[in-house]
């Protein structure tokens, strides 16, 4: 292993951790009733966001769904201003109009988390259009589930981008389930990534818990697409941790389950490879108070931030 | 509503939803639930927990993501003699499905020359419930009124709530049902048993002989609490709501305004192109010997929905918006 | 060859006869300006809705599409009262509500042309439904178009009706055009049944052109189907001899491209097949003949047929 | 519009629209078309012939039958600086991409508070033409009207066509320009070159003192030639064209309604929920000093349109309903 690889995967482990604690201070507010609304954890899915969007450059657009917090931070958003957005707040990167699931970051080329299941597969496959067409050599990443594999936008969308040689990468991160529906009885056809045949595209699956294949994979697709041979779809086998969204019993699965695949969490694996790697039990220990102490603070300020006024409830319809 | 049926306590809107489903599927072999998350899960808002395991997965399918398919699908069904009740879990994702309303379930029995009905019902829940943002939020009654063959319900108690789903679902057409997010946590008196309520009929809540306020879904409440309010302040306000939002039932409205002389139309969906725009034009149109005032809207503003609980209060009618727009009436 | 097969064959040809008649003088009303609207002809795909809808039984059920007038038939749909429909006159199958591509005959089982493209899809999956449901031995067959396997309600029928085992055939008749559009330039993967994979499906392609074969694939695919192995895809090479509507220049096709496919006439095939397995010169004439008067006959009674009134214009919206 | 671009002859309707794209393309790289058969077929109507050979096959899009999402991709283009113009065959279509136009393009302007824009303009025929039956001859401005953050417009002339176009699709919003069948092989005068009109404004199609007739699309020439016959009959009619659905152009109604006294509103839409419910509305809302009579609306059945001709007709507003509903008015 090179250093490289260590300080990449090192930089990875502490993304998955800030974005693991963001989540978990995020549901504590919830459970303290300081939200509104509703919000779907990605605790579990880590290493999908880091892998995959540390293998893309800064430049690269991203287009997430509803269950997109990870990704925004994995992206660089600043976090503080993706919780303010969270609680509604002015600083929200979004002013407090969006939310969780309707919310942006041009500045960091990220076009959106979509509140629609499977909404952003056509509009990521439209911003790969816009990059074909500008000449750019920039490429979409679009991130969806398992679940919205079965929206008609999937199917179009993916025929399109194919057709047209489309510079995006689709990623299907496939948790097992959609809300309660078990990925078995959703798609007719599993592994997802084989749908890509369909299309004459390429697919492939890997282990979305393991942060180093997970870039991995992402990397040789994203050349892949980049170089212009068209689209690809990235399968990426994880689990949430947590329910679907804030109020669920989650009686659809086992406690069994959800023991098995908490073996199998992402910040363990990372920190298992990065201690064989030589990285020391402090300087692990630190990342993890680190993150925490990252967390905490901007929780604070984010809830001493004042909410909009009027002009931000109504105004601004038309540009 | 025959007495022997009124039960002593009062029961959840959302429990009432769930007993018309529940009797429903009883009564009626055909009866057939579809929609995502509705089996175990019971349903985003818990409307159908324990249906799967009283009526087991033929009777209550829990579909995939493909909105515009299973309502197609259930159009299909119907045509075949089932009659499917889909629920679309939040009714922003109804555009999904609006082909299939629009040029399928709408138009057969029509354009087949009357071959077939399409016995239909889609339930689903709309309004603002704090927070949920932009595409969890919307009441998209304004996409669905105007749409020919299609019936539209939004009842605004659990009693209402019970009865006309049963009638929504026994009625050979599409029907529509509007539920509310905020309603379903309200409470009210509901009959047990097999009471069914007849569509297309409006409600007087509350009688009144000043200003006609008409409103439908969660928006009945809020005006029932304005009448109260204007009260002490010596307005007579009659709360009529709408129930049934196609067809309107247009002689309730105006022999309402020709009582009162005044309307003012309260919903949660936005102002412009919304339910009320064609309540107030029944009212141009037909009440102008009696009217005394302009006639009045209040909704939502034009905007989306905005995700902070704060701005979402701003952008939806409150009570302060329908009392002001009950005293620019009185004061005309 | 049996003398079923023949029989079977000489009872196809009468029947695409009538078809291409049929559709021959409804493009000559067209051409006198005696009809209004559009309508799309199915002159050359003749023995794709006679092969397949003889292979089925008259209670299966069919869903078409905008090119449905052989299917509606193929399937015994009085002709008269189709023409009546086409010509919008009061004695039309849906008393001239309809017309061309919003057509019913539920007493011959037939559930409706459709004008929306990809619209049919769902509709047939919901009436394989009711039949399961019902635990009839009944059948769907839904026609439609590769131009139409490009709409989301390709995917997400195909997907439910795999994962629920539905009796329903899709049909899928690839006359290599939607409209202008070269099926390789709107559909990433050909043929149109290795989509089928993408849903666990069993999938198939023939010569759409010669009704024996058609037969034969669809009813193999219609054992399958109706003996509870799941849903299938057969997919039907062919060709439409005439343009996509009543206005088409044609001008995205080459005639030497029409020539090719002319000379595997559906009609032509037929014949020469009848004429190898015994059946006389003076024998095929006569059918020929007699399809030509049948036509003939119907047109001058359909047009002789009353419009309706005020009540069958703006009555029976609701049941 | 300046004298010096006024050209000599009249031209059609749909080669107006044709020159609007024609000049876009040349004028700037970022615009592009997409849609079904719009390159070498040139659109089921014919508007975009000749521009896949003028500009090839990276401005001119043939996309395959997926509205939903090539409408979606459209949405995402623009996000990214392109300015898409979409064409969608029939407007009966437009159904199947709904929810990208209400959930999305309508949307993102306002929930990225600021951060994007979404030039976009759909390009739509809608309205009967004889025969075409149930889903090919429908106008559907009332699933538009209402929708938060897109502009609707209906021009009803070749010089607005080609002059709105132009500014739809340099307007940074997201615009649905609706098109009519029936008026595509209608001639009017046309400026040449660069001209373009103002998006959200109505036009004064013909003044007159007596009642005001509202209309939009292939119902202003019917209205104009109702006022003629009228004036026959001494009834001075005033025809306000709307030309911008949304938004409307309040104060231009109620001023004719302050002028004229009376309000007759006029649309090839089924009556029901249409964009007249929202112009009497705002009558009823703003003009009570002024009226003289109910406002009336004139429209479709509420029915879908029939595929015969002669069925077609029965269901369609025509001049007689539009003189019966001016005469009912008068006489008040
Ligand atoms: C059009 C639409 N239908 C349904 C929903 C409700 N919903 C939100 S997330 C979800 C499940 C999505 O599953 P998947 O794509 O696997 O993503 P996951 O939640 O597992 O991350 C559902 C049904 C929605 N938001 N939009
Ligand atoms: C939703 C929708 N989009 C577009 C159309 C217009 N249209 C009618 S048929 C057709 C082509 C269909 O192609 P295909 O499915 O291959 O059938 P074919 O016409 O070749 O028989 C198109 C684009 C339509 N009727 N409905
Ligand atoms: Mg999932
Ligand atoms: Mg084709």
């Amino acid at each position: 292993m090179t250093d490289t690889a260590v300080e990449d995967v090192l930089a990875s482990y502490h993304q998955m951790l800030l974005i693991r604690f963001f989540e978990e201070a995020l549901s504590d507010l919830f459970t303290k009733n300081l939200v509104g609304g509703t919000a779907h954890f990605c605790i579990g899915q880590e290493a999908c966001a880091v892998g995959v969007i540390s293998a893309a450059r800064p430049t690269d657009w991203i287009v997430s769904n509803h269950r997109g917090h990870g990704h925004l931070l994995a992206r660089g958003v600043e976090p503080y201003r993706v919780m303010a957005e969270l609680l509604g707040r002015r600083d929200g990167c979004c002013r407090g109009r969006g939310g969780s699931q309707h919310m942006s970051a041009m500045a960091q080329c990220f076009l959106g988390t979509n509140g629609i299941t499977g909404g952003g597969l056509p509009i990521g496959t439209g911003a790969a259009l816009a990059l074909k067409y500008q000449n750019s050599d920039g490429i979409v990443l679009v991130f969806f589930g398992d679940g919205a594999s079965n929206q008609g936008t999937f199917h179009e969308s993916l025929n399109m981008a194919s057709l047209w040689g489309l510079p995006v990468l689709y990623v299907c991160e496939n948790n097992r389930y959609s809300m309660s529906l078990e990925v078995g009885k959703a798609c007719a056809r599993t592994p997802v990534s084989e749908r890509a045949s369909a299309y004459s595209m390429r697919g492939e699956t890997c282990d979305g818990m393991d942060v180093l294949e997970v870039r991995r994979h992402a990397s040789e697709l994203i050349d892949h697409v980049r170089s212009g041979k068209g689209p690809a779809l990235l399968e990426l086998l994880t689990y949430r941790f947590c329910g679907h969204s804030k109020n669920d019993a989650r009686v659809y699965r086992t406690r069994e389950e959800e023991a098995q695949w908490a073996e199998r969490d992402c910040l363990k694996l990372a920190r298992e490879w990065l201690s064989t790697h030589g990285v020391t039990g402090p300087e692990l220990d630190g990342a993890v108070a680190g993150a925490k102490e990252v967390v905490a603070a901007l929780v604070v300020r984010a809830m001493a931030c004042p909410h909009g006024d009027r002009e931000d409830a109504t105004g601004g319809v038309y540009a | 509503m025959p007495d022997a049926v009124v039960r002593a306590g009062e029961i959840y809107f959302s429990r009432a939803v769930h007993e018309a489903l529940d009797e429903e599927l009883a009564r009626d072999p055909n009866v057939f639930l579809m929609g995502e998350d509705i089996g175990v899960y019971g349903g985003a808002f818990g409307v159908t927990k324990g249906l799967l395991d009283k009526y087991g997965p033929k009777r209550v399918v829990d579909t995939p993501i493909s909105e515009n398919s299973f309502v197609g699908m259930a159009v299909g069904a119907s045509l075949l003699g089932l009659r499917p009740v889909v629920e679309i879990m939040f009714m922003d994702f109804i555009a999904l499905a609006l082909d299939q309303i629009l040029n399928s379930a709408g138009k057969l029995h029509y354009m087949y020359a009357g071959q077939v009905t399409v016995p239909l019902v889609i339930r689903t829940p709309g309004g603002a419930k704090g927070g949920y943002g932009p595409s969890h939020s919307q009441m998209l009654t304004n996409l669905l009124v105007g749409v020919p063959g299609i019936k539209v319900v939004a009842p605004s108690t659990p009693a209402m709530a019970k009865g006309l789903l049963k009638s929504a679902i026994r009625d050979p057409n599409p029907v529509i049902f509007v539920e509310n997010k905020r309603l379903y946590p309200q409470r009210g008196p509901a009959p047990e048993g097999d009471v069914c309520l007849p569509l297309g009929q409006a409600v007087v809540a509350a009688a009144g002989t000043d200003v006609s306020l008409f409103a439908y879904s969660a928006m009945v409440p809020v005006c029932l609490g304005v009448k109260k309010a204007l009260a002490g302040q010596g307005v007579d306000v009659e709360v009529v709501d709408l129930v049934s939002l196609q067809p309107l039932d247009r002689a309730a409205i105006t022999d309402s305004v020709g009582r009162t002389g005044r309307a003012v139309i309260v919903e949660e969906a936005c102002v412009t192109g919304g339910v009320g725009a064609e309540v107030a034009a029944v009212i141009a149109a037909e009440c102008m010997g009696s009217l005394e005032a302009p006639v009045l809207r209040v909704g939502a503003a034009d905007a989306p929905i905005p995700a902070s609980t704060e701005l979402e209060r701003m952008v939806l009618p409150g009570p302060e918006d329908v009392a002001a727009a009950v005293r620019r009436v009185m004061e005309w």
